[in-house]
């Protein structure tokens, strides 16, 4: 295996191996990254790179194995020498005190603990400058708290600019990104490779990983089973290279629409601390039919997914089910209309960690005569339902009574989706349901959406991945600031088009409109 | 260094640890002995003498363990939501207070009737007692941890109140002390001659019906599923802020009847120090029992037995008696250690 | 007297000063651990220790500072225990929290009588003299109120202030404030959580130890049983009252002392003698419970508070 | 004979005033010989009567203590045990049924009565601050006792009556006496440790009870009304040792004549004390033991004037 540049590598990992119990999340992995250069790593859910990258920066120790940074080997498990050796890394769960300013965020260990006064206005100063220079636009002074997922991810980058970083990991940094942010996201990079410095990319993205890395690694059950340039691949080849077999994306057939199932007549609703409510949305959601909503994250695609999912209702407007406005709404009203739902994050919202299988597959059906009957819980009943679930969908678990937090993120979604479609609902509302997955599960997901369309169902798509809305919807809606579009026919609109929408163009009562 | 869970772990560890813990707690109950003068190597055979050497010791255990179940169960029940109810003690009063305005002749009912109203009764004021608290947790998000904390010393000095007014004993030569219960309204003997009564079989009836609770009922369900992600379970659909009120119904009720059972089993009328303290007690037995409702009983046992036996050692061996509660810490506190080592490996790194 | 009388007099707000002192050591002694992340249930027994162990040192002939410094390095013990068991172990804050109050409470009680067998009257000590604070200690009402105290609650405020800043002026108390928040966040900066919180918690501990001390060194000049009486249980109260902020738990534990004065002075009054003194020892509970659901809608609670940071877990 | 084998169950620490003078007594007895002594402190009522069941298996002959909160079960105990003697504190009368069961308590309003007459004389300002733990017979019948007194001397004498709610919490018992100062008390009645500590700060006085303690208040305690338990015990014990130990009310042994309650010699106020009430106090002590005088007992709740 040769390496592409003679020069000294800035980072050598040499025969890493990492074992939890009786699984081995990295086997001997070894590659080197020089200055200047992006290096994707690619794998599929728990391929082992998160592991990998936590014992590069010392949050992990290895069992084996050394790192390397700029020709030192670095002490395994200190975080504080590879930071001092200039890794800096954005982790794939942000690593932010909500109740601490931007600012702090950024200076909270790199003052010497036991100083009188934390030297804000230098440090101020510097990140000032950082920004400005790598197009990070973030006000020192907000809150975390109050910040959008963009910003949090800025405010990542830049706590590592600030400690003079040389070679920064990303994990995932894209996935809770809209094109837009992640576009930005990329020209950032691009800047500081072009000052010298290295990156270390994970993504599932593979368009991405073909714009912004010179070289990918791929990951397999914790081994390097590829590495290419990526001048000499495309993304065919890494996804064969991932997962181990051809991969076909799905093929949407036409739909037939039909009925409308769920109509929107100028709906509002309130706003909730940062996020927007909605304004004056209409919206219908026919039978048969995918309606794909596009859109910036944080413009009221929570709001909009609440309401149809019940768990608020609207101030002003209507919600009609059929031709039946709805009255008191709730979780419980609108799954005994025939709404299913897959929540926008499974970790939060969709599942319960501690609960096994079964009891998370009836979390909202357990009131049914079939799972309880007067207060008495029929579990013979929710165990073989959770059997057909995990048979049907392809959950690959050990068995309905694991407790789900031991699942991948994939398989945790098959769960939510079998949970969600088995009962062969009237209206889906699929929010983000592929955020973070790996291609093989991405595939299925969508496939069995398609799917519910097919058999009449009508099925609301929010997603933030504007090629996945373009490649499954029938029609389309882009939301933005709490307003929502007219409904764009299939190929009507190219990606510019929409990505105006997206920006708040448009609108009618927008000065700037046609 | 870092905890990592063991997959399966071995006999000998689980019981290997604690055993090592409770044998490190006698070495040290046996040093303090030593400076206190006493003899060291009796207080083994001592304390185990005084637990359960004999009936008297042995029921004598089971009747202090008896108040520990039903505040471990409220405690258990109400953590397992993740309601912190740290007010057992003041539920305990209520349910107490309770039983002595019914059942001093207010009630002139025969015991069959009598009794079965006075659980109730007990297991209502409870039940309000902590409805305040998570009322306003669900409502406005005050913590309840602070409030259930608080309660506990309004309704000791409110108990303090009626004890030295509308419920003191007119016959009580002035001192502080309801008056005593009708005997329709105690609960009988289920040793005749010795003090453990019908109280103990409640509490063991109360951890099995939790048990079955948690385990078969949709109420169960709803409360685990709101104590482990709340956010979850409300998008679900359970009523999330129904399900904790419920939770603080039963919680408290369960605590209530300890109150009830130690005046209608032991005391047969009310004083200010009804209770050292089983409310803060119900605590620890919950969490050593890992919340689990089978296990607060044994917990509770084993709590009860470590004091009672390490009291009675105290005199034998002439040491000052705190070295019973000393004992009892040093016992919990390696014994939750101990628990969690079965479960995880400590690994450096 | 009226309670507006009361309420104008410098020998009321002395007192509340000085009911206040002890409260406020144990109190920022609790906020300290919870601003880590670390809820210290064993505040009640960490006091009654603090207040054996300084009185001790004093009535064995050590001069009075340093029975105060005696009183902290007990408090960092039963703290050093907490910590250890709660921070790398990550056992339940409740369990350890009330173990360590009742361990501390009964070793404390052996111990004094271990050392004392024979005392039939507790001995007493030369306890902290009130020290006027030249020019200060003039001003009208001010003066006698607060600048004529023990130089104890000096300290106190002293401590309040000292906290404050160091939570908030300084990079040690921006890495407390966020290992209480997100201790990955901690982490990721090169930085211990492990060492934060049980730093934070054996500090802490200390300064309950101290806020005990003041009890048998100042407020008092000999050790009893059950002295401390609840104080430490009213300090969790008061942080929670205080939104986590010095400052504000400062003043909650201010208008804490303030009640517990004026309910004492009431009982004088006319109302004394129609309303049981239960009600009047209530009052600051109530009012306590009431000042929470006021400000429920604000408080910020540290996200991490009883959340176990364990490396290496999601 | 062989010393007796005597247990002590205390609900309290036995430096609290009251439960130090059984705890004095049992201790002088048995460094005389006369007893062997073991006791256990700080006994919850809820553990009461175990322990008292302990120590009646362990073959204790003489058991002493404190049943007020725990009448009908300790009761039970004795007579569980008709071989143990009990001699317990209770504000109830003895029962001719359980005969092993005595009862005593501590009747020393008679020296009472004597400090509030010094009281009355010696409160310049006639505002007396009274603080007491709990408004319970032992403590009020010594309070009116004491009232009573005061007033006979000088009939325009208020108090003040404040209870903190605790046996045990000095600070708070001194901060109730400063109030009281600034209400103008200029002699306190010091019914809990900590309210001599407050009248010595301000350099006022304060009359003691139950115990002397003007040895460590030598220029603020004037006189002190003291319980005597060893008339109480002695009477116990020669009852044990002659085998006719019976149900009796050994209340009486705390009165004045039998010796159970004594005024404490007034020490370094012997100058400061007015010579007629000196005389006074002397003639009312007389009396008293002469039974020509009483004092009346009232149990109820004293209240501010
Ligand atoms: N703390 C841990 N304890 C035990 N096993 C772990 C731990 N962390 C990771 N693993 C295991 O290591 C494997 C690799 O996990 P890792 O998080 O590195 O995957 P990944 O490639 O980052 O996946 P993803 O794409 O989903 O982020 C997983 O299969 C998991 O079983
Ligand atoms: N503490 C842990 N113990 C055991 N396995 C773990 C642990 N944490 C994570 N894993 C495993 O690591 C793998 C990857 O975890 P991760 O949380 O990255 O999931 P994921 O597939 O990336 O899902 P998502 O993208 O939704 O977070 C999963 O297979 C999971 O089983
Ligand atoms: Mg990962
Ligand atoms: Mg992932």
């Amino acid at each position: 295996m040769t390496e592409t540049n003679g020069a000294r590598p800035v980072l050598r990992l040499d025969q890493i191996t990492k074992r939890f119990g009786a699984l081995t999340a990295n086997d001997a992995i070894s590659f080197d990254l020089h200055a200047g250069e992006v290096v994707a790593l690619l794998g599929e859910n728990g391929a082992g790179k998160t592991t990998l990258m936590n014992i590069l920066f010392g949050h992990y120790t290895a069992d084996e194995g050394t790192v390397e940074v700029f020709g030192q080997t670095l002490p395994p498990g200190v975080p504080r020498a590879a930071l001092a050796a200039g890794v800096g890394m954005v982790h794939q769960h942000f690593t932010l005190a909500d109740n601490l300013s931007v600012l702090d965020n950024v200076i909270l260990g790199t003052v010497p603990l036991w100083r009188a006064g934390l030297g804000s206005g230098a440090a101020r100063r510097k990140l000032r400058a950082l920004a400005e220079d790598f197009g990070l636009q973030v006000d020192p002074e907000a809150r975390v708290g109050t910040l959008s997922v963009g910003e949090r991810q800025r405010v990542e980058i830049l706590k590592a600019l600030y400690r003079d970083a040389r070679i920064l990991i990303l994990d995932e940094p894209t996935a809770v990104l809209t094109p837009q942010e992640a576009e930005a996201l990329f020209a950032t990079l691009r800047r500081a490779v072009a000052r010298g410095m290295s990156v270390i990319f994970i993504s599932h993205k593979l368009h991405e990983v073909m714009s912004v890395a010179h070289r990918v690694v791929v990951l397999r059950h914790g081994r390097v089973v590829g590495r290419v340039a990526t001048d000499e691949t495309d993304r065919h080849a890494l996804a064969e290279m991932m997962v181990g077999a051809e991969i076909t994306a799905p093929a949407p057939r036409p739909a037939t629409p039909g009925a409308a199932l769920m109509t929107l007549d100028r709906v509002c609703t309130d706003a909730r601390g940062t996020a927007t409510g909605l304004r004056d949305v209409s919206l219908t959601l026919r039978a048969g039919q995918i309606t794909g909503l596009a859109g910036v994250s944080g413009n009221g695609q929570a709001a909009l997914a609440d309401l149809i999912g019940g768990l608020i209702a609207p101030v002003a407007g209507a919600l009609r089910l059929g031709n039946a406005e709805v009255a008191d709404w709730s979780p419980r009203a609108a799954l005994a209309q025939g709404i299913g739902r897959i929540p926008e994050d499974r970790h939060k919202t969709g599942t319960i960690a501690d609960f096994t299988l079964t009891e998370n597959a009836i979390l909202e059906a357990y009131p049914k005569a079939q799972f309880s009957r007067s207060g008495w819980m029929r579990w013979g009943a929710a165990e073989s339902f959770a059997r057909d679930v995990i048979a049907s969908y392809d959950v690959r678990c050990p068995g309905p009574e694991t407790p789900i937090r031991l699942l991948s993120g994939g398989n945790m979604q098959k769960l939510i989706l079998g949970r969600v479609l088995e009962d062969g609902p009237r209206i889906v509302l699929a929010n983000q349901p592929v955020r973070g997955l790996d291609i093989g599960a991405v595939t299925y997901v969508q496939e069995q959406l398609i799917a519910a369309r097919d058999g009449g169902a009508a099925v609301l798509l929010i997603s933030e991945d504007l090629d996945e809305v373009l490649a499954l919807s029938d029609v389309i809606h882009v939301m933005s600031e709490g307003r929502l579009s007219p409904e764009f026919a299939r190929g009507s609109m190219t990606p510019a088009q929409l990505g105006v929408w997206m920006a708040g163009d448009g609108f009618a009562e927008d000065p700037h409109a046609a | 260094m870092r905890l990592e869970a063991i997959p399966a772990p071995t006999l000998t560890r689980t019981l290997g640890l604690p055993a090592v813990a409770l044998t490190l707690t006698v070495i040290a109950a046996s040093g303090l002995a030593l400076v206190a003068g006493g003899d060291p190597f009796a207080v083994l055979g001592l304390i185990v003498q005084g637990a359960v050497g004999s009936k008297f010791a042995l029921l004598e255990t089971l009747n202090r363990a008896t108040p520990l179940i039903f505040t471990g169960l409220a405690v258990a029940v109400a953590f397992r939501a993740k309601l912190w109810n740290i007010g057992a003690e003041a539920q305990l009063y209520g349910g107490a207070v309770i039983t002595v305005v019914l059942g001093t002749g207010f009630l002139p009912w025969p015991a069959g009737v009598l009794l079965p109203v006075l659980v109730i009764a007990s297991m209502l004021t409870g039940a309000l007692l902590l409805l305040g608290p998570a009322y306003l947790k669900t409502r406005l998000g005050v913590d309840e941890v602070v409030t259930t904390l608080l309660l506990n010393f309004i309704a000791l000095l409110f108990v303090s109140m009626l004890l030295e007014g509308p419920l003191k004993d007119p016959m009580g030569m002035g001192w502080p002390k309801s008056e005593r219960l009708i005997p329709e309204a105690r609960l009988p003997r289920l040793v005749d001659g010795l003090r453990l009564h019908w109280g103990f079989a409640l509490a063991l009836i109360a951890a099995a019906a939790v048990w079955v609770i948690q385990t078969r009922t949709t109420l169960g369900y709803e409360m685990r599923a709101v104590g482990q992600n709340p956010d979850a379970a409300r998008f679900a659909g359970i009523p999330v802020g129904a399900v904790i009120l419920k939770t603080a119904f039963l919680s408290g009720g369960l605590a209530a009847l300890a109150g009830f059972s130690e005046v209608a089993g032991l005391k047969g009328s009310l004083t200010l120090d009804l209770s050292p303290g089983f409310g803060y007690t119900g605590i620890i037995v919950a969490m050593l029992a890992l919340l689990n409702p089978l296990g607060v009983v044994v917990s509770a046992l084993f709590v009860a037995g470590v004091f009672v036996g390490a009291d009675s050692m105290s005199r034998a061996a002439d040491v000052p008696t705190y070295i019973a509660d000393i004992l009892l810490a040093l016992a919990l506190l390696s014994m939750v250690l101990a628990i969690l080592l079965t479960r995880f490996r400590v690994v450096r790194d | 007297m009226e309670i507006l009388d009361i309420l104008l007099s410098a020998s009321f707000w002395a007192a509340a000063i000085r009911i206040a002192s002890p409260l406020i050591f144990a109190t920022m002694g609790e906020l300290i651990c919870e601003r880590a992340g670390v809820l210290n249930l064993g505040i009640e027994g960490i006091m009654v220790a603090g207040a054996f162990a300084g009185w001790m040192a004093v009535y064995t002939g050590t001069d009075l500072w340093t029975g105060v410094a005696v009183a902290f390095g007990a408090g960092m013990l039963f703290g050093l225990l907490h910590a250890t068991l709660t921070v790398p172990f990550g056992l339940s804050q409740h369990v350890v929290g009330l173990g360590i109050t009742l361990l501390a409470t009964s070793a404390t009680y052996f111990a004094y009588r271990v050392a004392l067998p024979e005392v039939s009257s507790p001995p007493r000590i030369e306890a902290f003299q009130p020290y006027e604070i030249p020019l200060l200690s003039d001003l009208p009402l001010l003066g006698p109120a607060l600048f004529s105290q023990t130089p104890l609650t000096y300290l106190a405020f002293a401590v309040a202030g000292l906290t404050a800043f160091t939570l908030y002026r300084t990079p040690l108390g921006l890495a407390l404030r966020a290992a209480g928040e997100n201790p990955s966040a901690v982490e990721a900066q090169g930085l211990s959580v492990t060492g934060l919180r049980m730093g934070a918690v054996i500090v802490g501990s200390g300064l309950m130890a101290v806020g005990g001390a003041f009890l048998t060194m100042s407020a008092f000049n000999s050790f009893f049983f059950e002295m401390v009486n609840g104080r430490g249980w009213i300090c969790i109260a008061l942080v929670v009252f205080g939104a986590w902020r010095p400052g504000k738990a400062l003043l909650g534990a201010l208008l804490f002392a303030a009640f517990d004065a004026l309910q004492v002075r009431l009982q004088q009054t006319g109302l004394g003698a129609d309303i049981p003194y239960q009600v009047f020892l209530m009052l600051p509970y109530i009012l306590s419970i009431l000042a929470l659901i006021v400000m429920s809608r604000r408080a910020e609670v540290p996200a991490a508070l009883m959340v176990p940071y364990n490396k290496g877990t999601r | 004979a062989d010393p007796i084998k005597v247990a002590g169950v205390y609900t309290v620490p036995v430096e609290q005033q009251w439960v130090s003078r059984i705890h004095i007594a049992a201790e002088a007895a048995a460094a005389a010989g006369q007893i062997t002594y073991t006791f256990s402190e700080n006994v919850a009522n809820t553990d009461y009567p175990r322990v008292m069941r302990e120590y009646a298996e362990s073959g204790i002959e003489l058991m002493i203590g404190e049943v007020f909160a725990v009448e009908a079960e300790a009761r039970e105990v004795a007579a569980d045990y008709p071989e143990v003697a009990f001699l317990m504190g209770s504000s109830f009368l003895e029962d001719p049924s359980l005969p092993n069961f005595a009862v005593f308590d501590n009747y020393i309003q008679d020296a009472a009565y004597l400090t509030g007459l010094i009281a009355g004389a010696m409160s310049e300002a006639g505002n007396i601050g009274m603080v007491g733990g709990f408004p319970i017979p032992e403590v009020n019948r010594l309070m009116h006792a004491f009232m009573a007194g005061a007033r006979e001397i000088n009939p325009d004498v208020t108090f003040q009556v404040s209870f903190i709610g605790s046996w045990f919490d000095p600070p708070k018992a001194k901060e109730t006496a400063f109030a009281m100062i600034e209400n103008g008390a200029d002699l306190l009645y010091a019914e809990r440790f900590g309210v001599s500590d407050a009248a010595q700060e301000r350099g006022l006085l304060a009359i003691g009870n139950v115990i002397d303690t003007q040895a460590d208040y030598p220029d603020t305690v004037v006189a002190s009304a003291l319980w005597h338990f060893e008339p109480t015990l002695q009477a116990a014990i020669a009852a044990v040792n002659a085998g006719e130990f019976e149900a009796a009310n050994y209340g009486v042994f705390s009165y004045m004549r039998e010796g159970g309650s004594s005024l404490a010699p007034l020490g370094t106020f012997e100058d400061k004390v007015p010579a007629e009430i000196k005389t006074l106090v002397q003639e009312r002590q007389d009396a008293i033991k002469a039974g020509t005088f009483t004092v009346e007992i009232n149990d109820e709740e004293p209240t501010s004037s």
